[in-house]
């Protein structure tokens, strides 16, 4: 059976670590090894700081919103914001392209939620917000034929 | 990238499973000393400082070393 | 400024250590006694099992939410399920009542989370569900007059 969790907070830096915990504990069930799941911790602090300061531009009346399936060994995890959207998502993508270049290892949070998961998928509309999507595999990862 | 990657992956293949029950039993037995030296438990945050740990992993831990007898004796008490 | 969180799940048994944990990294922000967390998850543990199995007869369909919020050093925190809901809540709060006996330590739940947290309040009906509220005082606690 599928098995899913919701968490949504206010756009305040200090949720990140409240929503990395939660996802953490989440996948927990899957008893990955530590370093996959700091990998899968980093991916979820990168999109959530990006909806906070690029989606909300830190306002935090704003809302983001997680949500996190496991199936299979492996985890999904949806991220979304409904803050001002990203007009040219390819452009994001690039490394090192950043709309905030004050910012301290600026550009690379797409380059790092991309290079920790196995699937990204972005999609993002100046009207209804960013939505960032991305698997992990977890569990049953390798097949050692001997 | 690969910096941070090498930061992150410092425990080969080690499962979280295994590494939060070392750390809560640790956390236990700190839990017991500071509490003997200052008269009353440690905050969570004090915990995690005193043994070197990141918060994160102190608060996952503490869930890997739940005792559900200790709740029965409490109640009752 | 007040800083809500919620979170919602399927009412899995698996879940409890989710809502154990998303809870608690919440929590962590006061800086709490490791005392008073184990409390606070053990009240929220006990309120989780009973939306599961008293709301939702352990059907995974049914959902699960908590809303808690940070105040003044106080957390508060919500515990709401769909199900079937409670016929007579001051009967269902008394110590040992319960209308699963053949669960283990049964009839303790309200008993243990009025025990563990500082208000206790409970509403419910067959139509809509039950909603569980506690508060908990986790910083400031300790005014040493010397
Ligand atoms: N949730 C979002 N809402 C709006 N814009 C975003 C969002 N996420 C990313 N962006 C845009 O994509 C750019 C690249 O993001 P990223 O690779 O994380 O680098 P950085 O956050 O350092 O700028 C950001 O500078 C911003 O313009
Ligand atoms: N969320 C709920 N939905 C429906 N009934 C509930 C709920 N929570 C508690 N109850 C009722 O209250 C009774 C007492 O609950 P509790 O004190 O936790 O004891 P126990 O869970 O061991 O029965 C339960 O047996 C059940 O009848
Ligand atoms: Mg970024
Ligand atoms: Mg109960």
């Amino acid at each position: 059976m599928q098995n899913a969790v919701n968490i949504s907070f206010n756009a305040l830096g200090e949720n990140e670590a409240f929503a990395r915990v939660a996802v953490a504990s989440f996948a927990a069930k899957l008893n990955p090894t530590v370093d996959d799941l700091a990998e899968l911790k980093t991916a979820v602090s990168e999109a959530v700081t990006n909806a906070i300061i690029h989606g909300y531009d830190s306002n935090p009346a704003g809302m983001v919103y997680i949500s996190a399936t496991i199936e299979d060994g492996e985890i999904d995890v949806v991220i979304r914001d409904e803050g001002r959207g990203i007009d040219n998502i390819e452009e994001a993508k690039e490394p090192l392209f950043t709309t905030k270049p004050e910012m301290e290892r600026a550009g690379m949070g797409f380059t790092i939620m991309e290079h920790f998961t196995d699937r990204l998928e972005v999609e993002s509309s100046s009207s209804s917000g960013t939505v960032v999507r991305f698997k992990k595999r977890l569990a049953g990862k390798r097949v050692n034929c001997v | 990238i690969g910096e941070i990657q090498r930061f992150l992956r410092d425990d080969g293949e080690v499962k979280v499973s295994r590494r939060l029950k070392e750390t809560a039993g640790k956390m236990r037995r700190e839990r017991e000393a500071y509490t003997a030296e200052f008269g009353r438990p440690p905050s969570i945050g004090e915990l995690a400082e005193r043994l070197d740990i990141p918060m994160e992993e102190a608060l996952m831990a503490q869930e890997s070393s739940r005792r559900l007898a200790s709740i029965h004796e409490t109640v009752y008490e």
